[in-house]
């Protein structure tokens, strides 16, 4: 495939960015915006093309029907060794070229979103600006052909991240929430970092390909070698996974996304719902061949997911603020992706099930983009609306705008897996490779698809049914068009994205394969969704006592659930407490009173000594000649000394 | 001799040292300034090109332009000087940094003196980068040291007494020893009694016997390692830079303090390989505790250039990690690391001095919400910041990775160890770099008074852009320096530090 | 006795011509006349030293009176650099002995400088005791004339009274260590006692040495025979104090390492290389640290000199032709930087009467000249490159590691961390001048001719002798050739 | 009985260290120039003693004493010229006190 494309998909968005960013205060702000659109519009026909590109030309599939791995360009960016080098390249494979679809599209939607909704901010060209950074570095990380390019994009969406989230640096809760993001991400690259020092220190190759065509010669290079009772090959899988789990918000490290949503709503439906937060997922689904040979390394990603899925689902059920809500329905969402990679293989190089797990998770990550990604403008339309976070001030909303909805109806449908939306499909396909797995994750995760049916119609509930409170002189007002077009086009989406035959573009192996559903799980499933459905229909389709009993039912349990099982308080009581007045200052202290202290104690004593040793010179003529006498004659003893020695 | 295009190098800021003897008020001042700065920056530019083609034409000596000129007879004594990839890149940071500076310094009170000493200072600086003399390095080497003090006693802010004659006695402190190692060095130069104090003929003697090894090395480190910000001798650089008028923390962090880790590379481990070799674990363990260290304590400071200072130790302390790691990829990391570090320092300090000269304090606490009131300012901040965190794309980023990747290609478990406790710094400087950015750019503006504060003049918009043009340069296109850098490492220089 | 030896002592001759012309001049010429003779005694200096620099007889080595008197090209060249030493004293001088309550003495100062001059040329050609005694005393007890020549400010007979008991008291102790080195050897010519003393170790030997260096050494103002050093240098007129303190120091420097070569280099090994190695250590330790508090700016010389006493010892402890050159390039140096030091304080002193440390703040903002000589003067002092101080410093130490055991590393280590010392101390007059905020003590004064050409020379000797590499090429190229180096091991 | 050279040498050595006592605790500045002259008179004997004992046949010894005499004159006149200086201004020859110079 000719060059010039992917290279515009990558430096479009760049050009924008600077473009934006450099000349755009001089701009009004409806050139920005148009600008923007207009590149990313062109960004997305692009990616279109190639992917179209790429799934349908016979070129791209071998003999053996396997879609092979393409890649376009890789120049060689910095040169550390022989064979380490970080080079730029891009490749094509099933998931990237997936992914740039996803990415544009939904960063499409967002660029026309926010003409509506940022409309008369201050900054409106910064914001843009961010948001052309944000996909130049989404695309990069996606078509990444070596992990160390993928680390480099990586660092580059968490900057552009924070960079988003404290959009409203006036605020101080953004500033704190982006400062959050970073340095929790931070935290987690740096695992990132360390894991893929070790693995290349053994491989000594950065290059995907070169590590995932051949797994079993990455477990060879590393034999032998242990760390701490742990071969060095887990902790370098599972070191690089921390990376995943900080950017993915996997617990312990998902505390930044609730967090993150102080940044405005377009950005959260891009960034924090659909592309950037599925970056770790994406990393592991990558490496997904190394990570097969390393039964301890998944067993960490099955467990980790589906104690994350299950905690953000029982969180949901009790935040007020509905960004929020949607916050943790991500994470438990992403929670399901991992979990379904996790138990796509038996971790001794075999796949199990087919490798049904790993098609699930992309195809999940591909629904639940477009449908999350709904939700989140929907919210966004009613934040617009009611100018509140908190369903509190909702309620009874679908007389006022009808068209959002409709469109968040059929989102929530879509992730509470109901036939046909998109979300269904998917959701099935995680299920059964997990019951595949083994029937107790299997059960666990029906449990959390139940909890998320129910947590998401609690919602939906709440904003457009339960009372209808009394909006005074403006009335909640409908969608402006720029805002309504995108949330009829992921709708319709996500209404039809489930009968794509996924199987047949994006498989482990890249092998097509045939998906077909297993009826009994399929159904078992949308029986519990339903009667979730149904449940919190009960409770909050009408104003009533029913869940104020309920919280006073389980009062410790509700309160825990509130208060995100105080993993907030925690972390601050480790980085204030611990570190900040732990260590830092500690250190800060001995630096400028032991270490300097002993710098300036030198300078002290020979003050010190300079003003003991003045009566020496006495003004006295005989106790001058005294000195020298006594002098003369110590010098002669010291002489008889060296002498005799 | 002036057929050489080095010795210029000295040359120029000693006629411009003449021209601003001779200039009469604040306008030709400037122009002296700016010519001279300029003529440098161009004669830098056209010396690394000149090497690049040599380079490209195979020409594989340790050192090009190499020329030397008898100075004491009887001692051996010669004016030396020659250059290859490291040196050229120090020289070119040097005129950037020095171009950048004298803009900075605009509207200096005295500004003749100031620019006196200043350019003297710089003579120093160039004047140790092209020498390949022991004698003359070192001369240079105070040459460009005790000019702090003036400049800093006279021009500095607050505690500046104590601090300047800290600031002098320490790092005079480490030529010290300094002086003694180099001495020592120059009388076992040589096996056949033919002593010398060129650094290429002690190098290919290589008659050192391990046993002075063992003394003279820890004496030449320590001594350019104070200059350094070495672990414990670091504790000058706070003060000192607190105290110290904008352009000098910017020459003074942005490149004397890159004098320390390039004599680390050129005289310690380049003559003595052996000791380097058996005793860098020590000054391992002091540099990768100075990294974490520096940055640990640069998290609760509250005064901007006491922040900067601290991150300078940390960063610093990672160049001597770096270089003490013995492998070529970690060097060329190392001087990276001087190269970006010292930029994105003097913009840093650059900065500083310029919201210092507007809200005359720079306490933390007591400023807010710059971004509203300076755009331009806080902007630049911004990126300096995101540099300094290792931000793909700017020149921190590429720096520290080139550092971990070659560090960890160490087979020695110790060496991956301390590699992986010096990552840690990434997390460390991201915590203190956010904390400032939030406090003092972002949130509701603090101070009232603030509110009608002006942004960047045209000036210190042009020194501010200058070097964030260049951190890009090097965050964009690394391999092109990386290159350059290797050049260095060539055949011979494998031999004497043992590597492959 | 064959006369014609005489002719060997050729510096020595001119030198008494100069004198005898200066006292002519200064006995029958009318008094009206009187206000010229500082200019006609630095004229006439100036000649002989220009003529002893550029004959080419000096070059050769000769000896008389049956080896009591040498010569060589080095013994020319150190008594050349004293008499530029002299020249620069003479010219700073002149607007002092110009002075009104100086004209009735004026004469008397040039003749005992001349004097003093004459006796230290005996005592660095001097190969023999009796003549070293000669040109010692003949150095010192004018000088305590000298001293006192000040007549009516009373510090000034202070200081003559400490200086002259305590020299004698030395020189007492002296000659009793010399008894001891007779009865010894059996002979007071050096290289007789060279020959005897090979190979001895007895304790009365380390006695004597001890009461020599004794004796020396308090010239050399080495600790603990330096205390006289403060008290005189502050109470002395300035222009004898800058003669004292550079000429005296110097010529004292070269006798000494040419007593300890020549005459006892036979036990340099087991014994004074001991003795000296502590005395170092201790002179510039004591010096520095004693030096840190003064505020008198004369006084802070006299201590600075004292510790600077220490540096140039290292250039006899090296026990080296190397040495020796360092030593003498040291010497060389150091004249030009104290002197250039005393020049300022004198002309300010001259014009305003004011010494102390404190009356200097904000001088850079009244006499911006002054100042800048003064800060030269002090860095070179301290040995900041690039002015002389670093040189001859730099190449002090090189000729003491010459020497190559390792205890003369750590010597040297020690000297170089007190030169850390040292610069806190030179550096505290630069603060006072450039960085103090105070309102300046000393108002804008315009000095005198003399004191100005003398700076300029002194100025351009410090930052041209290190540049100009050929004053120290020479001087070693000497050194390397001498006939001294037969003495050293 | 036969006089070594040692019966010779106590007198002068305890004419020195009665010069250096002297010296050191006497106030008045003559008296102290007073047991100046005993060293350097014990310096004399000394030279003259080993010249005539040990080295009987060269004059070296001798020679140098009568330098050292005239030295030793010289060294007066200049010291108590400068005594009569300090007592025309201060009116006193104790030595105690002369320390207007000090530390």
């Amino acid at each position: 495939m000719d060059i010039t494309i992917p290279a515009l998909i990558l430096c479009l968005p760049l050009f924008m960015f600077l473009l934006l960013g450099i000349a755009g205060c001089k701009m009004s702000h409806k050139l920005a915006g148009w600008l923007g659109c207009l590149g990313m519009g062109t960004c997305l026909v692009l990616s279109y093309f190639t992917a179209f590109t790429y799934y349908f030309d016979p070129q791209f599939v071998a003999e053996n029907g396997e879609r092979i791995q393409h890649t376009v360009f890789n120049l060689t960016w910095l040169q550390f060794t022989d064979n380490l080098t970080i080079n730029l390249g891009f490749l094509l494979d099933p998931i990237s070229a997936l992914m740039l679809v996803v990415i544009t599209t939904i960063s499409f939607m967002v660029h026309l979103y926010s003409l509506g909704y940022m409309e008369g901010e201050k900054g409106f060209q910064r914001y843009y600006a961010f948001l052309s950074l944000f996909s130049f570095s989404m695309l990069g990380l996606v078509v990444a052909t070596n992990i160390f390019q993928m680390y480099i994009f990586w660092e580059l969406v968490g900057a552009s991240s924070y960079l988003l989230i404290g959009f409203y640096y006036t605020k101080h809760s953004a500033v704190s929430a982006s400062k959050k993001a970073f340095i929790v991400t931070r935290f987690a690259d740096l695992g990132f970092l360390i894991g893929i020092l070790v693995l290349s220190y053994y491989t000594k190759t950065f290059d995907f390909i070169k590590m995932t065509s051949d797994p079993s010669w990455v477990l060879a290079s590393t034999e032998g070698a242990t760390f701490m009772g742990a071969s060095v090959l887990t902790w370098a899988l599972v070191l690089i996974f921390t990376g995943g789990m900080g950017k993915s918000a996997m617990m312990p490290l998902h505390i930044w996304l609730p967090d993150a949503m102080e940044g405005p709503t377009p950005v959260s439906a891009l960034i924090h719902a659909a592309t950037m937060v599925v970056a770790g997922v994406y990393l592991v689904a990558r490496m997904f061949p190394v990570y097969m040979m390393e039964g301890a390394a998944t067993m960490f990603i099955v467990v980790v997911g589906a104690a994350t899925a299950f905690y953000a689902a029982m969180v949901a059920c009790t935040q007020v603020d509905i960004k929020r809500v949607l916050a943790f329905s991500t994470i438990s969402q992403i929670a399901f992706m991992m979990v379904s990679l996790g138990v796509a293989s038996l971790g001794n190089g075999e796949v199990s099930h087919h490798g049904l797990g790993y098609m699930a998770s992309m195809f999940h990550m591909f629904t639940h983009a477009m449908f999350k990604a709904l939700l989140f403008l929907g919210a966004g339309a009613l934040i617009h609306a009611v100018h509140s976070n908190d369903y509190t001030a909702m309620g009874g909303l679908r007389k006022y705008m009808p068209i959002t909805h409709w469109t968040f109806l059929i989102g929530c449908l879509a992730i509470a897996g109901i036939p046909p939306f998109s979300g269904f499909f998917s959701k099935d396909e995680i299920l059964s490779a997990c019951y595949a797995w083994s029937p107790y994750i299997g059960m666990w995760m029906s449990m959390v698809a139940a909890l998320t049916a129910f947590y998401m119609f609690r919602l939906y509930f709440l904003i457009f049914w339960w009372n209808n409170p009394d909006y005074g002189h403006h009335k909640p007002h409908e969608a402006p068009l720029p805002m309504a077009i995108p949330l009829v086009v992921l709708a319709a989406v996500s209404c039809v994205a489930g009968f794509i035959p996924f199987g047949h573009f994006v498989t482990w192996d890249r092998m097509p394969y045939d998906i077909h559903l297993d009826w009994t799980i399929a159904g078992t499933s949308i029986v519990v969704a339903v009667c979730a459905i149904a449940l919190a229909w009960k409770m909050y389709c009408k104003e009533n006592g029913l869940p104020a009993k309920f919280k006073n039912a389980l009062p410790a349990l509700w309160d825990w659930c509130y208060h995100r099982f105080y993993w907030d308080e925690l972390y601050m009581f480790i980085t204030h407490k611990i570190i900040f007045n732990g260590i830092c200052r500690p250190i800060a202290w001995f630096d400028r009173h032991i270490i300097d202290g002993t710098m300036d104690a030198f300078a002290t004593v020979t003050n010190k000594a300079s003003y003991a040793i003045r009566g020496l010179q006495s003004g006295q003529v005989q106790m001058y000649v005294w000195v020298y006498l006594i002098g003369a004659l110590l010098l002669a003893g010291f002489g008889v000394l060296c002498l005799i020695m | 001799m002036f057929s050489n295009p080095l010795i210029y190098f000295v040359v120029i800021p000693l006629l411009m040292l003449g021209a601003l003897a001779l200039c009469a008020n604040i306008k030709q001042i400037r122009a002296v300034a700016v010519a001279g700065s300029v003529a440098l920056m161009a004669l830098s530019t056209y010396v690394l090109l000149e090497y690049l083609d040599m380079r490209a034409a195979g020409d594989n000596a340790p050192m090009l332009f190499v020329d030397s000129w008898q100075w004491f007879t009887p001692l051996n004594i010669h004016l030396a000087v020659g250059v290859d990839g490291i040196s050229i890149a120090m020289l070119v940071l040097s005129s950037v940094i020095i171009f950048a500076g004298s803009f900075a310094s605009w509207q200096i009170p005295q500004p003749k003196a100031f620019f006196l000493w200043l350019i003297l200072l710089s003579t120093g600086v160039f004047g140790f980068f092209i020498s390949i003399d022991l004698f003359t390095m070192f001369m240079f080497y105070e040459v460009a040291l005790i000019p702090m003090y003036l400049l800093i006693g006279v021009w500095g802010s607050g505690n500046k007494n104590y601090s300047a004659m800290k600031l002098t006695l320490m790092l005079m402190g480490g030529s010290a020893f300094l002086m003694l190692g180099l001495i020592g060095i120059y009388y076992h130069s040589s096996a056949d009694g033919h002593l010398t104090w060129n650094i290429l003929e002690i190098a290919r003697n290589g008659a050192i016997s391990s046993g002075w090894q063992y003394f003279l090395f820890p004496m030449t480190f320590v001594g350019f390692g104070v200059l350094g910000a070495m672990f414990p001798f670091h504790t000058w650089s706070p003060d000192g830079h607190a105290s110290a008028p904008t352009a000098v923390s910017m020459l003074h962090a942005g490149v004397l303090m890159k004098l320390g880790g390039y004599g680390c590379f050129r005289v310690a481990i380049y003559l003595m390989p052996q000791a380097a070799n058996e005793l860098a674990w020590i000054f391992l363990i002091l540099t990768g505790v100075s990294v974490v260290y520096g940055a640990f304590s640069a998290c609760v400071q509250t005064d901007l250039k006491y922040i900067n200072a601290y991150s300078s130790v940390s960063h610093c302390g990672l160049v001597l990690f770096a270089i003490l790691m013995l492998n070529t990829t970690a060097m060329t990391g190392a001087i990276m690391q001087m190269l970006s570090h010292g930029l994105m320092t003097a913009l840093f300090f650059a900065l500083i001095g310029m919201i210092y000269g507007r809200t005359h304090t720079r306490d933390i606490r007591l400023m807010g919400g710059l971004m509203k009131i300076m755009p331009y300012l806080a902007v630049c901040y911004v990126i300096a910041g995101m540099a300094s965190l290792g931000l793909p794309g700017l020149s921190g980023f590429v720096a520290e990775m080139t550092i971990f990747v070659g560090s960890f290609q160490n087979a020695d478990m110790f060496h991956r160890v301390f590699t992986i406790v010096a990552c840690c710094s990434i997390v460390i400087t991201a915590v203190y770099i956010l904390r400032v950015v939030g406090k003092l750019l972002f949130g509701p503006v603090q101070d009232k008074h603030h509110e009608e504060l002006t942004d960047a003049t045209w000036w210190e918009r042009l020194s501010t852009v200058t070097l964030i043009v260049s951190v890009a340069a090097i965050g964009c296109f690394p391999n092109f320096f990386a290159n350059l850098i290797k050049t260095t490492f060539s055949p011979e220089i494998f031999t004497v530090l043992g590597l492959n | 006795m064959d006369y014609s030896q005489f002719l060997a002592m050729k510096q020595e001759i001119g030198l008494l011509i100069v004198f005898l012309l200066v006292f002519l001049y200064d006995t029958f010429m009318p008094r009206s006349a009187g206000k010229q003779l500082p200019v006609f005694a630095s004229v006439l200096m100036l000649i002989f030293t220009a003529a002893c620099c550029f004959c080419p007889c000096l070059a050769g080595s000769e000896s008389a009176f049956a080896g009591m008197y040498e010569t060589s090209a080095v013994i020319a060249a150190i008594k050349n650099i004293l008499n530029i030493g002299v020249v620069i004293v003479l010219i700073q001088s002149v607007k002092w002995a110009n002075s009104e309550e100086m004209a009735p003495r004026r004469g008397e100062f040039y003749e005992l400088l001349l004097v003093t001059l004459f006796g230290m040329y005996l005592m660095i050609s001097a190969r023999h005791f009796l003549l070293f005694v000669i040109g010692l005393e003949s150095a010192s007890l004018p000088l305590a004339a000298m001293v006192a020549l000040d007549k009516n400010r009373y510090e000034s007979s202070e200081a003559a009274i400490k200086y002259i008991l305590t020299a004698v008291f030395s020189s007492a102790v002296f000659m009793m260590g010399l008894s001891f080195v007779y009865a010894l050897s059996g002979s007071l010519y050096f290289q007789n006692i060279y020959l005897a003393l090979t190979g001895q170790h007895s304790t009365m030997l380390v006695l004597a040495l001890a009461f020599v260096i004794s004796g020396v050494g308090f010239k050399l103002s080495l600790v603990p025979f330096h205390l006289w050093t403060a008290d005189v240098y502050q109470g002395a007129p300035t222009s004898v104090t800058s003669y004292l303190s550079v000429i005296s120091k110097g010529a004292a420097a070269f006798a000494f390492l040419v007593i300890l070569c020549q005459a006892f280099g036979a036990v340099y090994a087991n014994i004074w290389e001991w003795m000296l190695y502590a005395l170092i250590i201790l002179t510039i330790t004591v010096g520095n640290l004693f030096a840190i508090r003064q505020r008198n700016m004369k006084r802070f010389l006299a201590f600075s000199s004292v510790s600077q006493a220490g540096y140039i010892m290292l250039g006899v402890i090296a026990f080296n032709a190397m040495g020796l050159a360092a030593l003498m390039y040291y010497i060389l140096v150091y004249i030009f930087s104290n002197l250039a030091a005393f020049g300022v304080i004198g002309a300010i002193e001259n014009a305003t009467g004011k010494v102390s440390m404190d009356d200097y703040r904000g001088l850079s903002k009244t006499n911006p000249r002054l100042s800048l000589c003064m800060m030269l003067a002090m860095f070179s002092l301290a040995g900041i490159p690039p002015f002389a101080g670093f040189f001859s410093k730099f190449f002090i130490f090189t000729g003491a590691i010459n020497q190559g055991s390792v205890a003369i590393y750590v010597l040297v280590l020690i000297a170089l961390i007190n030169t850390i010392i040292s610069l806190y101390y030179y550096l505290l007059v630069v603060k006072a001048m450039y960085i103090a905020e105070e309102a300046p003590v000393v108002e804008t004064f315009k000095s005198s001719c003399g004191e100005r050409i003398g700076l300029w020379i002194t100025i351009a000797g410090i930052i041209g002798l290190g540049i100009v590499s050929c004053v120290y090429n020479f001087l070693l190229d000497t050194t390397a050739t001498s006939a001294i180096n037969a003495y050293f091991m | 009985m036969n006089i070594t050279l040692i019966y010779w040498l106590i007198p002068s050595l305890i004419m020195f260290c009665c010069g250096v006592y002297g010296f050191i605790t006497r106030k008045n500045m003559i008296a102290m120039l007073i047991s100046l002259e005993l060293m350097l008179n014990a310096v004399d004997i000394n030279f003259v003693l080993f010249n005539r004992y040990l080295f009987p046949g060269q004059m070296e010894g001798m020679f140098f004493t009568l330098f050292a005499i005239a030295i030793a004159a010289a060294e007066t006149a200049l010291a108590i010229a400068i005594i009569i200086n300090i007592f025309r201004s201060i009116k006193t020859v104790d030595v105690q006190g002369i320390d207007k110079m000090k530390f």
